[in-house]
């Protein structure tokens, strides 16, 4: 038991934080609004840094890793605010053609309740369903989708359809049970990352922003907001990392607990310290021009990714031994 | 205790709703958001309608060309206009000359400056905007530091405003400007601008909406009359406040009445939102929120009666009015998540997925700024704390 | 249209609030602890001051006064934390004899579901059982109760009863239906009291206890609490207010909403104000000897009475209009 | 990340469950609540089985007769200890000398002063009690003003101490006093009182609970021996501040793992109690905020996991343990609010209606206290936002 970063997890981090620095600092990321939130060249990049293979097989072209690992990829991923179907073409590396390498964008969703939401919906080169019967390719051409002109986060434009068919299938039910753990955690972990970089931001501003001749992070009411930033965050990370080892290590018992409660967690932390951002920020909250309504959004989308915090208090009350 | 109205009360409704139900069809349909010449026009219109019919300025004393409407009717007013869909003063263009500069003229301007804009703004001649806010000077909004200095009869002004609404269309500004660098309260002026002064250069600013209703305001070497001067020299921030008190527990009626309207259009979304077997009305936990939000607004609608009826006995609201607006602000942004939550993935888009289903999401985003605006929920709370319940600074 | 208290209602405000302070001042009311709740001789001092008569008319010995004078004096008795089957003998009276004068004192609860637990078990003459067929007079000789040595509330000793056996009738199912509204409206009422004098006593804890050389009211956290505490209060009092006035004014439309929504804040500003005085109080506010614990029992205890917020959070859901 | 034990844990794990499930059944039944007597009679018998077991001071260095265990091991003892039912070190009547006083002698006593006490500690031969608190100094504690005045070898002390817990039966008492009225955190001295030394007044103080685990310490020209002084004449601050230290993220460890018991017993108690046609456990809003509350312990869980690792690596628990005392002390009360809810009128009794309801309703009443003691939730923010995220004071 020692539930800390390894050296390499360490070093991971550090590199994939390096990463988004340099090639997606924040005014990268909002040019990515003008194009459906991939361009194809930084897809590339994240690729070849590793993003979609990494827990491929060495002789499959990837680093080996487990998700641990891919955790900690997602959390820096999230801090950076990187748009585009990441987990969906993460969890497809090594099963669709080209999604590895990053030559082939893929999006995906989960077939519940009519309508379906298709993020990217102009980007994506393959877009998978996953239900209870496993995982499908569906075919968009026989799709019936409607355009949406006003998304609610700008970086992810979607598509409304229905009737969603089946088209190849791309994996069976034990598959889409494992992609489902997956990728929850996936997006827990970039929620996570999320929720840090908010704190960060905001603690900033707080220092630096002078009202009634004092720093408004001097005033115990937003002092206060601000440490129950970070504690949502560390405990939201706790179980995030806790979830992952749960995936890697099968020795710890069925993970649907983990899982469920991490991204639980991990959509109210994000969720919750972007509304404060935007309370601390004041009116430049308000603001297009400042980035947390871009966080705020994000946090909104991906509460609904992999099954909702409500979905998830669910699962975690079913499993409770009674 | 009495909560039915009056027989008058209940007449004048009788009437409005009569006047609006011919007024209203008669208006152009809701311009493009971002089409502000559209909606200066429409808004104008309409305010024009208002005026011929003898209901334009429903809170502004009857010598000065109102209404002078009882606090009961006022409500009534806003409640009718609301739930017919009209066009809502407090959302109008010119909702700072109909709520502010004209309040603050009736009670501090002279009889020039009143005489001259007053009956502009009723008939819908006039548009007005607020200078009030700057980048450093936000929840410390005393802390201006727009230069004013006395040049002969005229005032040059520089500096920077943020949060202006509706700039782009206003004829004039209600502004507030530093003439004492020495002192904080007691250095600020209160002035008349005329938008189209040399010098006034004013760029929009775009909100989380994408939209662009305020504007920042930059301004070089103004020349302002000194005749535009509201009140005396630096006693521009009692000028400012006096139009506060105008209120009475009425500001956020419109709003109010119109939060209870989309309660509604929530409940009946989750009668339409499928989940599993059934909809998202089905789910125990989420119905019982939407009820007590229902709740919750019942009870701050009746605040705003007791608060109403406190000021019409006794020329102030109480308590009420502090309470209402802190209130009313964190409860329609958890209404806001709650349409969320319902919404599901049909959330992720501000076109209608569901019919109406946009609106609430557009909903959510736009209320983001009222914990924020006119006093943060912090600040709300400083002043409950300290003016309400007396404890120390 | 005036929602504010008549001069007559004023009056009886001001009657109440003295009548309680003096003979019901917060030692008196604690050595009733020792005596199940209830002292005769007491409570024939609030029959005497109309408190369970004052809704009968004239001719039957009241004032003939309404639902909102009821709440009135109930927020009185509640500011006061006066035990007691205050509401069941305020009901009660005109129907069950010698309740309107003190000489019985009449205890109920609402049959739903099992175990019963019945209020002041030792002290009442009467016990009313309210359900959808009527009001019912329970044979108490044939009741089988178990004794409790431990309540939660000191002021509210029970037993916990199995199998409530209807006994001779009181009332139809109308009445039934009337009593539940009123009853809810008065518990209401009762909470707003105890959540405006929690507020009251913690300002002024507030603003004599010093720490770190400021009186603790000074900071931030502490006064936003507070301020907290006086919103609750002011919301749940219009509510209940509102819902009072709907049952003496059929013209104002059903009243269950306003019933429903005032007993739910109602319990929440009681509760949460009560949670808070602990808090603002400290370590004393663990104490037995400072009362806030009392008024935190007696909270909690009436936040089940007349329907849980739960219960009036679904009524309401219930009566939104679609 | 590794959150499996290791070998030598699970050896360590399984030895100890073994010579639990021998050893416990010797121990008398639980006392009534308030005889002391009883409770400390039992108490320090179950402490001298587990030094003669070898398990005394689980964190204490062996040099000094404890276990020395490692950090890893020292969850594993508490997990076993708590899920066992076993008497846990941290409800036991002499917490004050495992955990605080004990700890204290080890880092900052000298040899004769360890020699004395810490083997009869361990040996469940001596309680402890603490005198830090006092009416006027709470949250606010380096204000204490309890006055010691050097008189020869002695000091002679007067003051009044609160929140003494299990004074009745304690033989020792760590005192806090002040030697400086002139400083405040440098003004203070740590002093060994013997609690029959003449002057020492104990009066219980009765709890919201009714019981009287606590007292107050009345101490009037109360002789102490100089000899009997930890640490320089007033640098007793810094030497009560040394113990904080010794927890490293394990202090609520006991307390948490109770917590997931009891979270199981109301899932249970949920699906026992009626409610209309089924019972309460059908209805999904209160199912979902008890899973709501099962994520949030485990996810705490993992926290202390990770705080604990990190203190095994570096010496420093890092952020984590004060994100745990204030996290874990709000959720606790949630989760008794969500009993009372789901009890809903068999709450209002403390005797069992269902088996198991009554130690709900209790615990509601005793985590009243978590948020308030070592440390209010509003300090225990100030402190995150200063220390941790270097706000400005």
């Amino acid at each position: 038991m020692d539930f800390t970063l390894t050296s390499d997890q360490e070093a991971l981090q550090d590199g994939v934080r390096k990463l988004c620095e340099g090639v997606f600092p924040m005014e990268r990321v909002r040019a990515l609004i003008d194009v459906g939130g991939v361009d194809r060249a930084l897809w590339r990049e994240l690729a070849d840094a590793g993003v979609f293979s990494l827990r491929l097989s060495e002789d499959d072209g990837g680093a080996g890793l487990g998700m641990a690992e891919a955790a900690i990829v997602f959390e820096q991923l999230g801090r950076a605010l990187v748009p585009g179907p990441l987990v969906w073409t993460h969890l497809a590396a090594g099963r669709v053609p080209g999604a590895a390498e990053g030559d082939r964008v893929v999006g995906g969703l989960q077939r519940r309740d009519e309508p379906f939401v298709v993020e990217h919906p102009d980007v994506i080169d393959v877009l998978l369903a996953v239900d209870d019967d496993g995982l499908w390719e569906v075919d968009r051409s026989r799709l019936s989708a409607r355009a949406v002109d006003w998304p609610l986060d700008p970086l992810t434009p979607v598509h409304v359809a229905g009737g969603l068919l089946r088209g190849e299938r791309r994996g069976v039910p034990g598959d889409a049970v494992r992609w489902r753990l997956e990728g929850t955690v996936l997006v827990g972990a970039y929620l996570v990352g999320m929720a840090d970089v908010l704190t960060e931001r905001s603690v900033d501003y707080a220092k630096s922003r002078e009202q009634f001749d004092r720093p408004i992070g001097s005033f115990q009411a937003v002092k206060h907001m601000l440490a129950d930033m970070l504690v949502r965050t560390e405990v939201a990370r706790s179980a995030v990392y806790a979830a992952a080892v749960h995936l890697d290590e099968p020795a710890l018992g069925p993970p649907e607990r983990a899982v469920s409660g991490a991204k639980l967690l991990a959509g109210e932390a994000a969720t919750s310290n972007a509304k404060t951002a935007t309370q601390v920020h004041g009116g430049m909250g308000f603001t297009w021009e400042v980035d947390v309504h871009l966080y705020l959004k994000r946090a909104w989308v991906l509460d609904t990714a992999f099954g909702t915090g409500d979905d998830h208090a669910d699962t975690v009350a079913g499993l409770l031994s009674v | 205790m009495d909560l039915l109205w009056s027989e008058s009360d209940e007449r004048f409704r009788a009437e409005l709703r009569a006047w609006i139900a011919e007024a209203l069809p008669k208006l152009p349909p809701e311009p493009k958001r971002e089409d502000w010449a559209a909606r200066r026009a429409r808004d104008t219109a309409w305010q024009g309608m208002l005026h011929d019919a003898g209901y334009a300025g429903i809170n502004w004393p009857a010598e000065y060309g109102g209404r002078g409407a009882s606090l009961s009717e006022q409500l009534v007013f806003y409640e009718e206009i609301t739930k017919a869909g009209a066009p809502n003063v407090g959302v109008s263009v010119n909702f700072v000359g109909m709520l502010h500069a004209g309040p603050t003229l009736i009670a501090e301007g002279n009889d020039e400056q009143r005489a001259r804009h007053l009956p502009a703004i009723l008939k819908g001649e006039e548009v007005w905007c607020q200078g009030f806010s700057e980048p450093a000077a936000g929840s410390d909004l005393a802390s201006l530091r727009t230069r004013a200095v006395r040049d002969g009869d005229h005032y040059v002004v520089n500096g920077q405003k943020i949060w202006t609404s509706f700039a782009q269309v206003a004829d004039y500004c209600e502004l507030l400007v530093r003439t004492d660098p020495e002192s904080k309260h007691k250095g600020i002026t209160w002035l008349i601008l005329p938008m189209d002064t040399p010098g006034v250069d004013v760029r929009p600013l775009k909100t989380v909406l994408g939209s662009s209703e305020f504007s920042e305001l930059y301004l070089d070497d103004v020349r302002i009359p000194v005749a535009n001067r509201v009140g005396d020299e630096n006693d521009g921030w009692r000028v400012a406040m006096v139009t506060f008190s105008f209120e009475r527990g009425t500001s956020l009626v419109p709003e109010m009445v119109e939060a209870r309207h989309q309660l509604d259009e929530l409940a009946r979304l989750a009668r339409t939102v499928q989940r599993g077997d059934g909809t998202a009305w089905d789910d125990t936990g989420v119905r019982r929120e939407i009820g007590h939000a229902a709740a919750e607004l019942d009870a701050l609608w009746n605040l705003v009666k007791r608060t109403v009826s406190e000021a019409a006995r006794t020329g102030v609201p109480g308590v009420g009015a502090s309470v209402v607006k802190l209130y009313y602000s964190e409860l329609i942004q958890r209404i806001g998540d709650l349409a969320l939550r319902v919404l599901d993935r049909a959330s992720l888009s501000i076109d209608d997925v569901y019919e109406g289903s946009g609106h609430v999401v557009e909903e959510r985003l736009r209320t983001l700024a009222l914990t924020i605006a006119a006093g943060t929920s912090q600040i709300q709370r400083n002043i409950i704390g300290e003016r309400i319940l007396g404890l120390p600074r």
